[in-house]
């Protein structure tokens, strides 16, 4: 059992180093790819059937560094079993599709490579039993999206947006560090069954718990560090796919339930995750209904549904535990692949990935524009797809932990999340309308309208545009449009290249995993657990959003988020200038920079060029008293004569 | 016995007048004067204290008579000197001497060879060859 | 009384003086024989070294001594065992080696000043017996100053070893040459007469014309021997036997006079060794002086210097004394004031005076703690230092006899890529003085100094040392960043390299097989010098255990 | 016997070659190489078989040929056995740089090599005090005539005369230190002060020999005040001087803090443990945030090496095992990391012409692929990233800061731990800026018209875009990549870091014991 364990972590990251070594032939690096991720999917559905719970399976052996006990073992339980299972579907899903996505891109074997590394980060966090071996998976998966996002490195967007991804996440992790630090300062120990056993130390378990959340703050995107998420969008769309559907953004996630027994003991922490769940919930979900890129759009939902896993652990009963979260986990991980694959495959169709471009492009299209409508049905949490019973267990969950005493936490995750509902099945209607409903030809005006509305922000760009790039990373490009540009270079690439079976597969795979996917969730306990009261709210309130915009949009002939001004709408559209702020920040950080540099030069290493000056300085007036003036060397001698003597005849006894 | 304390302030008396010398005049001459007064003072005081009973091998006068050789050597070479001193510069005010060592510096230094006839010129040409 | 002689124990001095007259001898019968007074000068200097060998030879704790007095103190007579002998000449390990640097010393010093072609002016023919003599005299001087053990051979001996210097340097009849001699003249007078002053005040501190640790303990007893008190000589048991019988008048004064006289026989020394304050003639007289000579005052008079300071502070260390704090100031501002001086020189022979001034504070430092320990060490670094300046004088010298601005910096530049071999020992030789790696003698020699003053827990002295070690190691880079540097690199060293090759095809022109050989001899003594270099480098034990 | 071989094999080789005259003759190549391969196989055994070697040397002081290997200093002498011959396989494969003849070159290196392996290997206080002084020379002459010629002689001058002076006033002061450690302990025998372990000291003059001992190691850490010799030394220095004063010169420095002063004078670091964790910490900040701003490539690593260093000096200040492993650690790992880039970056160097940043150039991903991942990877493992070298030792450097020995101030290593962590962001924000301005490269994926875009779209407004992208995308067209020799050494050191991140046991497990017995002072030797 143990090697299987080893060998799920092992074996992507073999296949990494594979895959670069092969990257020059093209076949052989996606076989390499797409092979292993076979094996390991299959190796996990393996673990998941006949999960052995045993968390002292070693990896690299116990490390001897002193006090500190650092066993580095490997865990399986259910839990990790369902998520790698699924973590192995979705890779094995996307480098399928990536193979015909990435067909012509000279770099597909770096790509594909980067992916497999990835996913070894990722299931090695899944099977961690090991704060290091935690924090381990989790930086290597925010190193692997650098170098996703910055794919296309050609255009500066895509760098600018891994820079910003990378840099903001790792801030973030100044929180993560500290706070695994502290949880194992506190149990002597970085074995996960030892930090969660241990007791008292409460200072040290508020900072660690405190600063995991910072932490899953940053790379699950709450606020405030939610929008370096959105500009990951300049990665190719596979990359976008698995960096939101099933691994780093997810991550988070998965990291705080493994912590959910000291979570729940402890309510500080978990109000803080509520709130900050709860507003980023609302607020992304706001967002996203504003956006006029598909891609911006699911990222932005991204947010609002990570958010909500995240809820669930803020406001769940200790009994419950974090099933809830672990379900939606799953749920999220299934619909969002398939509707990130299908964004892919419609935009290399549409050689757009701008809603305005792309509508009404899905008429027609048979098995891709149902894959769209279950992604997105699923997503708005139509039953009986996964996303409904998901969320309603989520949902379900904080109303327990409401009535349950859970008090004002978890009464303001109950609210948010069914504000959240209403809001996501608008935003999914809306997505659904646009894409579906052919452009009549009666009224031209609207798409013109749209062209304008996603082509208005690319005329306003940011001053520091201009800004010298190896002064501060900091090169501001609007959001709508460059994805496009992204999409445009790739279509001009492959000169539409008819999909592949495969391709097509895997995203048809995924879409029956959003109908039967529900099954998986049976082998954890609690994972589906839905209330009637709360199922039928919710059903009422997403039938209610999604009628409200069907008649707004009056049948989906116009763009219902147009009915929102326009000055508000671009706000919407550049995330409320968080941007902008990010950039303030880097100013601030590259000016004290600066100062560092001059006080470096003019203060710390003004001593020794002083130094040097002084001894000239004495050694030339040494040199002008010495000019061959006897006298003055018998001055020097008399004085030389009289102070020794002094000194000589005081100091003798 | 306090007697014996006189020469001793004495000697004092001449060893400061001779320090005073050293320093204060220019002329060479009066310096080495001033050097004498010194080690006038030194042979007083040694001759005083090897009055003393119980000093070995009459020490006290010895040692003056050795100061006294050693002095009139040091005045010979002194004197030496300051003859060269004269005739190159023209004068024996010690204080006057340059630092010449700034003046360009004759060719190769010539191992031991002096240039007995010290007129710069001549000196000048001896040195250039080799 | 009896004084026993043993002319064995005395071949050390007595080879130079035979030398000495030889070289009179010679001039009287063949004055025209140019290079016999040099040969003869180097040879005595070499039968000098192993005249001194059988002095190292018998190691640490015995001493070979000589002019041993006994008296018939008192009740019987002859001499017997028991009764305490004060010999006027003791040559132990330390003292041996002294005087084996300073043999070996005026031998690469006669081999750089070895004489040229005859020349046409009927004068010149006088001048090499004179420069001999005056040089063998030095030297004996500095032999003898290193054993003797009583105050009139002391003084006569210092005196001897100095006087000649002087005449030395006036006599290459330069203008910068008679300026050096006036310098030097002036402060050796007056370092004459604080000697004797000093001399006068130990006399009559202890009565005891002997500079031995019996003598200093005779005052150093708080009821010791006063203004009145009878001095008995030899042994201090006799002492307090005698001066208790006798009334003594304000013992507490000879204490502070017997200080007194140490200090002024210190300033005395100070001269010689150039300490700061009395350091002012040392850059005028080295560049006024020849070449040579200027090696001869920076080596062969630096040990008779500290060879005198020795025999008195060894007397004193009897006395268990506290560490001397004027010693440690004088190290302090010497080595300060010398290494500020010389991070500005151009010309490297006043470069060198001034490391000179800075390396004569590292060599009195360790002496703050008046000790055994203190002198050894102070004797250890002088050797190194020593070694090391003779080194980089013969480098001068040789590259002297090339280009006409040998003494320039600039000269040097490139000289690694020209002549690989010189510019190695020149490398050796600044290493070993700035106490770096290759010279590593230099090193220990900064290890070996430093310890003393740790021992007596003097933190100042040893940070201001730390600090003049960093300046010391910039005035000698300043000169080997040159010599290292490819011709091709800088502008300026093309240039020199220019010039150089410019006076290098004008030199052969008038140069006879007399300059040939000249150069030979020269570059022979630059070998000698080396190869002990080399040597004590390599295993620095050599020294260290003839002094430890 | 090996050992003592081992050490006097490279300073014969130096020897001969300093001796040779310097044309350029395959011999001289032969002895440099030989040399160094048959060195670090003796280092192989020395340390598989934990020689000693002991005989007297200088009596007279009572300092004895005393080498030998410890679970501490044994991954240090490796590093320096076989940096060594990377370095001079390296110089090997290129062009001897410009200034001298290339043995004294080699020679110099070998040098260098003795005394580092000697201070490694020093059992004896003022013996490693020797050798310690034994690489300043060759590594002077390495940096003033070998430097680079790009430069006016005025800066290699300057670099070289810094690189000295300050060294020479640490190890002086240093030596002050170790004489008063000595004359106090009667004992100048690390085996014998460590086991005294600073019992018979009044705990303030432990505190002053520690500072002494401190002040002077610190400069050669360098700790932050007095790091400012370090920037101009590495950027004029050629890469192999560059590479042995990054991985090895600096070694020097902590291996030394842990040898003298946590092993023999403990309270008097506990006294100093506050100052050095704040220098520390003041150190990784400053050096992060110069990074931020540094156009200088070489000079941005060195300013990383200051960052770095100060990771390992928290972790001394520690003052657990944990802390000392941490240290030891970090040690080898900014070793291994620091010699990987300046290998990379004298590559691109040469190649250039310059390293400065603001020039436009192709990326390396595109231009040249190899030099791109191995950069690539060094910049990882720069910021810490998992499962590469250097993560481990910042790692525990944080947790053992977090929980130090009870003697320490625990409050204030903890502020530090965070201002650490933002230390670690720092390292994030300048490793990308590096990856992104030189490896994903600001012109585009063609060295040739894609840069009019390229440059255009990334706003990239620099003083190179007037005119710089022409001659940027020259000087980019003209990357090379590595290849042969030099494609070995970058592909071995980028190896050598994944393989000890992922399995950093093989060294905790060597320095382990000897660590533990060395914070509780059972001595170090058995």
């Amino acid at each position: 059992m143990s090697w299987i364990v080893r060998m799920i972590v092992v074996l992507p990251a073999l296949a990494a180093l594979a895959g670069l070594l092969a990257r020059r032939q093209r076949l052989l690096a996606a076989g390499i790819a797409i092979g292993t991720s076979a094996y390991v999917a299959v190796l996990a559905f393996i673990q998941w059937v006949a999960p052995a719970r045993t968390a002292d399976i070693e990896s690299i052996g116990h490390l001897s560094t002193g006090s500190l006990q650092v066993p580095l073992h490997l865990l399986s339980d259910r839990l990790s079993g369902l998520v790698a299972l699924v973590v192995a579907v979705v890779v094995l899903a996307i480098q399928v599709f990536t193979a015909w996505y990435l067909r012509d891109d000279p770099r597909y074997g770096q790509f594909a490579a980067t992916v497999s590394l990835f996913a070894s980060g990722m299931l090695l966090l899944v099977q961690a039993s090991d704060l290091v071996l935690i924090l381990v998976g989790w930086e290597i998966m925010g190193w692997c999206s650098w170098l996703l996002i910055g794919h296309d490195s050609e255009r500066p967007e895509a760098r600018r947006a891994a820079y910003k991804a990378f840099v903001v996440t790792r801030v973030a992790d100044i929180g993560m560090v500290v706070g695994l630090v502290a949880l194992a300062v506190r149990a002597g120990s970085t074995d996960l069954i030892t930090v969660l056993t241990a007791s008292g130390h409460d200072t040290a378990l508020t900072v660690g718990l405190v600063g995991v959340i910072i932490g899953v703050a940053g790379k699950s995107g709450l606020i405030p560090f939610h929008d370096w998420l959105p500009d990951a969008m300049e990665g190719p769309t596979p990359a976008s796919a698995l960096i939101h559907a099933a691994t780093m953004v997810a991550a988070g996630s998965y990291v705080i339930a493994r912590l959910f027994s000291l979570y729940a003991s402890h309510d500080g922490a978990r109000t803080l995750l509520a709130v900050l769940a709860s507003a980023t919930m609302v607020y992304a979900a706001l967002l996203a209904f504003a956006q006029t890129d598909l891609k911006r759009m699911l990222a932005y939902s991204t947010l609002s549904q990570i958010a909500i896993m995240l809820s669930a652990l803020a406001a769940a009963p200790r009994d419950i535990g974090f099933a809830p979260a672990m379900s939606h986990l799953v749920g999220h991980a299934f619909f969002k692949a398939l509707l990130f694959l299908g964004a892919g495959w419609l935009s290399v169709l549409a050689g757009a990935t701008a809603l305005a471009a792309l509508r009404g492009r899905l008429h027609g299209r048979g098995a891709l524009r149902w894959s769209m409508a279950l992604g997105l049905a699923a997503l708005a949490g139509v039953p009986p797809l996964i996303g409904f019973f998901t969320k309603d267990t989520v949902i379900d969950a904080a109303l327990e932990g409401a009535t349950s005493g859970g008090g004002a936490r978890a009464w303001l995750v109950v609210i948010a999340l069914f504000v959240t509902v209403v809001l996501t099945a608008a935003y999914c209607a809306r997505a659904w309308l646009l894409l579906d409903t052919p452009l009549a030809t009666t009224e031209p005006r609207a798409g013109t309208d749209d062209l304008a509305m996603s082509a208005h922000p690319t005329t306003a760009v940011h001053p520091t545009t201009t800004e010298p790039v190896a002064e501060e990373e900091i090169a501001v490009v609007t959001a709508a449009d460059t994805a496009d540009d992204a999409e445009v270079e790739r279509v001009h690439a492959h000169g539409h290249a008819p999909i592949t079976l495969a391709a097509a597969l895997s995203v048809a795979v995924l879409a029956a995993t959003t109908v039967f996917g529900t099954l998986l969730l049976t082998s954890l306990s609690g994972a589906i657990h839905v209330g009637l009261f709360t199922a039928l709210l919710s059903v009422l309130l997403v039938v209610g959003a999604a009628y409200a915009v069907w008649t707004l949009s009056d049948r989906g002939r116009r763009d219902v988020a147009d009915r929102v001004p326009g000055h508000v709408r671009d706000a919407a559209v550049r995330g409320f200038g968080a941007d902008t702020a990010y950039v303030g920040v880097g100013r601030a950080v590259t000016a004290v920079a600066r100062l560092v540099v001059a006080l470096d030069r003019d203060v710390v290493d003004a001593y020794p060029r002083a130094t040097v000056v002084a001894a000239r300085g004495l050694g030339q007036a040494g040199e002008r008293s010495h000019r061959g003036v006897p006298s003055l060397s018998l001055l020097a001698l008399l004085a030389g004569v009289v102070v020794i003597a002094v000194l000589g005849v005081t100091a003798w006894r | 016995m306090i007697h014996l304390q006189l020469p001793a302030v004495l000697a004092a008396l001449l060893a400061g007048i001779g320090v005073y010398g050293v320093l204060a005049r220019r002329n060479a001459v009066l310096i080495l004067i001033g050097v004498e007064l010194i080690l006038n003072a030194a042979n007083l005081l040694l001759v005083t204290a090897g009055s003393r009973p119980g000093v070995p091998f009459a020490a006290g006068p010895v040692l003056t008579l050795f100061v006294i050789t050693i002095a009139a050597a040091e005045i010979t070479v002194a004197l030496a000197v300051v003859l060269v001193l004269f005739r190159t510069t023209g004068a024996i005010d010690l204080t006057a001497v340059p630092d010449l060592t700034d003046e360009p510096e004759p060719a190769p230094a010539p191992g031991l060879e002096p240039a007995p006839h010290p007129a710069p010129e001549l000196d000048l040409r001896g040195e250039v060859r080799s | 009384m009896r004084v026993s002689v043993d002319a064995a124990v005395l071949w050390p001095a007595l080879l130079p003086i035979a030398g000495l007259v030889l070289v009179l001898v010679a001039d009287l019968v063949a004055p025209r024989l140019r290079r016999a007074p040099y040969a003869i000068a180097g040879l005595a200097s070499l039968a000098t070294v192993l005249a001194t060998v059988p002095g190292l030879a018998q190691g640490g704790g015995s001493t070979r001594s000589t002019f041993c007095l006994t008296t018939t103190g008192g009740a019987s007579g002859g001499i017997s065992a028991d009764l305490p002998q004060t010999c006027l000449w003791q040559a132990d390990a330390l003292t041996s080696t002294l005087q084996l640097a300073a043999a070996l010393a005026a031998a690469v010093c006669v081999a750089l000043a070895w004489p040229g072609a005859t020349r046409q002016r009927p004068a010149d023919a006088t001048t090499e017996p004179v420069e001999a003599v005056l040089l063998l005299a030095a030297l004996t001087g500095t032999v003898v100053v290193a054993a003797s053990r009583d105050v009139g051979t002391w003084l006569i001996a210092l005196e001897l070893a100095t006087l000649p210097v002087i005449v030395l340097v006036a006599l290459s009849g330069r203008r910068s040459a008679v300026a050096g001699a006036t310098q030097l003249l002036v402060t050796s007078l007056v370092s004459f007469a604080l000697l004797v002053l000093g001399v006068a005040l130990w006399f009559a501190a202890t009565g005891s014309p002997f500079l031995t640790p019996d003598a200093a303990l005779s005052s150093g007893r708080a009821q010791g021997v006063g203004w009145f008190g009878s001095a008995p000589l030899g042994s201090a048991a006799t002492t307090a036997a005698t001066t208790s019988a006798t009334v003594v008048a304000w013992p507490s004064v000879s204490g502070a006079v017997l200080s007194l006289g140490v200090v002024l026989l210190l300033a005395g020394v100070g001269f010689k060794l150039s300490l700061v304050p009395f350091h002012a003639w040392t850059p005028t007289a080295y560049s006024g002086a020849s070449t040579p000579v200027a090696a001869f005052l920076a080596t062969v008079s630096k040990v008779a210097a500290l060879a005198a300071l020795l025999v008195v502070l060894r007397a004193v260390a009897a006395l268990g004394t506290p560490a001397l704090i004027s010693i440690g100031v004088l190290a302090a501002l010497s080595m300060t004031l010398g290494n500020l001086m010389a991070l500005l020189q151009d010309d490297v022979v006043r470069l060198l005076a001034w490391s000179t001034v800075a390396q004569a504070g590292w060599v009195v430092m360790p002496l703050v703690s008046v000790s055994a320990l203190g002198i050894g060490a102070s004797a250890t670094y002088l050797l190194a230092y020593v070694i090391g300046t003779l080194v980089a004088f013969a480098v001068v010298a040789v590259t002297l006899r090339e280009r006409a601005d040998g003494r320039t910096l600039t000269a040097y530049d490139g000289l690694w890529h020209r002549k690989p071999w010189r510019a190695g020992a020149l490398v050796l030789a600044l290493t070993s003085l700035a106490g770096l790696p290759p010279g590593i003698i230099g090193l220990v020699g900064k290890v070996v100094a430093l310890r003393p003053v740790v021992a007596e827990g003097w933190v100042w002295l040893a940070v201001i040392a730390a600090v003049n070690a960093v300046i010391g190691v910039a005035v000698y880079l300043r000169w080997l960043r040159g010599v290292i540097t490819a011709p091709d690199r800088s502008a300026a060293a093309g240039a020199a390299a220019g010039a150089a090759a410019g006076a290098a095809a004008g030199a052969p022109a008038g140069e006879g097989a007399a300059d040939v050989e000249r150069r030979r001899v020269a570059v022979a003594g630059l070998v000698l010098a080396a190869a002990v270099l080399v040597v004590v480098s390599v295993q620095p034990d050599l020294v260290l255990r003839l002094l430890g | 016997m090996a050992l003592t071989l081992m050490l006097l094999l490279p300073l014969l080789g130096a020897v001969a070659l300093i001796a040779i005259p310097g044309d350029e003759s395959p011999v001289e190549r032969w002895i440099a190489l030989g040399t160094t391969v048959l060195t670090a196989l003796l280092a192989v055994v020395v340390v598989a078989g934990r020689h000693e070697v002991d005989a007297p040397w200088i009596r007279s002081l009572g300092i004895r040929w005393h080498f030998g290997v410890d679970g501490i200093s044994a991954a240090l002498v490796l590093l320096t056995a076989l940096l060594t011959v990377a370095v001079v396989v390296h110089a090997l494969a290129g062009r001897i740089p410009a200034g001298g003849s290339g043995s004294t070159f080699l020679g110099c290196i070998l040098l260098v090599e003795t005394g580092a392996l000697a201070t490694f290997l020093a059992r004896d206080a003022i013996l490693f005090f020797i050798a310690f002084e034994v690489v300043l020379v060759p590594m002077w002459v390495l940096i003033r005539s070998f430097g680079d010629d790009h430069v006016p002689d005025e800066r290699r001058s300057d670099a070289s005369g810094r690189f000295v002076l300050f060294t020479v006033l640490g190890s002086t002061l240093m030596l002050v230190g170790i004489l008063f450690l000595v004359h106090h302990q009667g004992t100048s025998d690390l085996t014998e002060l460590a086991r005294l372990h600073g019992e018979g000291i009044s705990r303030s003059l432990e505190t002053a020999i520690a500072g002494m001992l401190l002040l002077g190691l610190g400069i050669k850490v360098p700790l932050w005040p007095v790091h400012t010799w370090l920037p101009p030394a590495h950027t004029v220095a050629p890469t192999a001087g560059s590479v042995l004063l990054a991985a090895v010169l600096l070694k020097m420095g902590t291996y030394g803090i842990v040898r003298l002063v946590v092993a023999t004078v403990p309270s008097g670091l506990a006294a100093l443990s506050p100052v050095l964790a704040i220098l520390g910490v003041v150190g990784i900040l400053w050096g992060g945030l110069a990074c931020l701003v540094e156009r200088d490539l070489k000079r941005l690593i060195a300013y990383s090496s200051v960052a770095h260093m100060g990771f390992v000096a928290l972790a001394i200040a520690s003052g657990s095992d944990t802390g000392l492993q941490a240290a030891l650690l970090g040690n080898i790992a900014h070793g291994v990391v620091a010699a990987l880039l300046f290998f990379v970056v004298g590559d691109l160097k040469e190649q250039w012409g310059s390293a400065d940043l603001r020039t436009v150039r192709a990326g390396l991903r595109d231009t040249s692929p190899r030099l791109g991942i191995v950069l690539l990877i060094g910049l990882a493992a720069a910021l810490g990233l998992p499962g590469l070298v250097s993560f481990w030792g910042e790692f525990l450097a944080l947790y053992a800061a977090w929980s130090p020995a009870p003697d320490r101030p625990a409050m204030l290593l903890r502020v530090c731990v965070v201002l650490g962590t933002v230390g670690l962001a720092l390292a994030a924000a300048y490793s990308l800026r590096v990856a992104r301005l030189v490896w994903s490269g600001e012109a585009g994926r063609s060295a040739d018209g894609a840069a009019g875009p390229g440059v255009a779209a990334g706003g990239t407004g620099t003083a190179a875009a007037a005119g710089g992208p022409v001659e940027g995308m020259t000087g980019a067209g003209a990357v090379v990549d590595a290849r042969g020799a030099r494609w070995a050494v970058v592909l071995t050191l980028a190896v050598v870091i994944v393989v000890l991140g992922v399995l950093p046991q093989l060294l905790l497990g060597v320095s382990g014991p000897d660590a533990a017995r060395l914070i509780t002072g059972a001595g170090v030797l058995p």
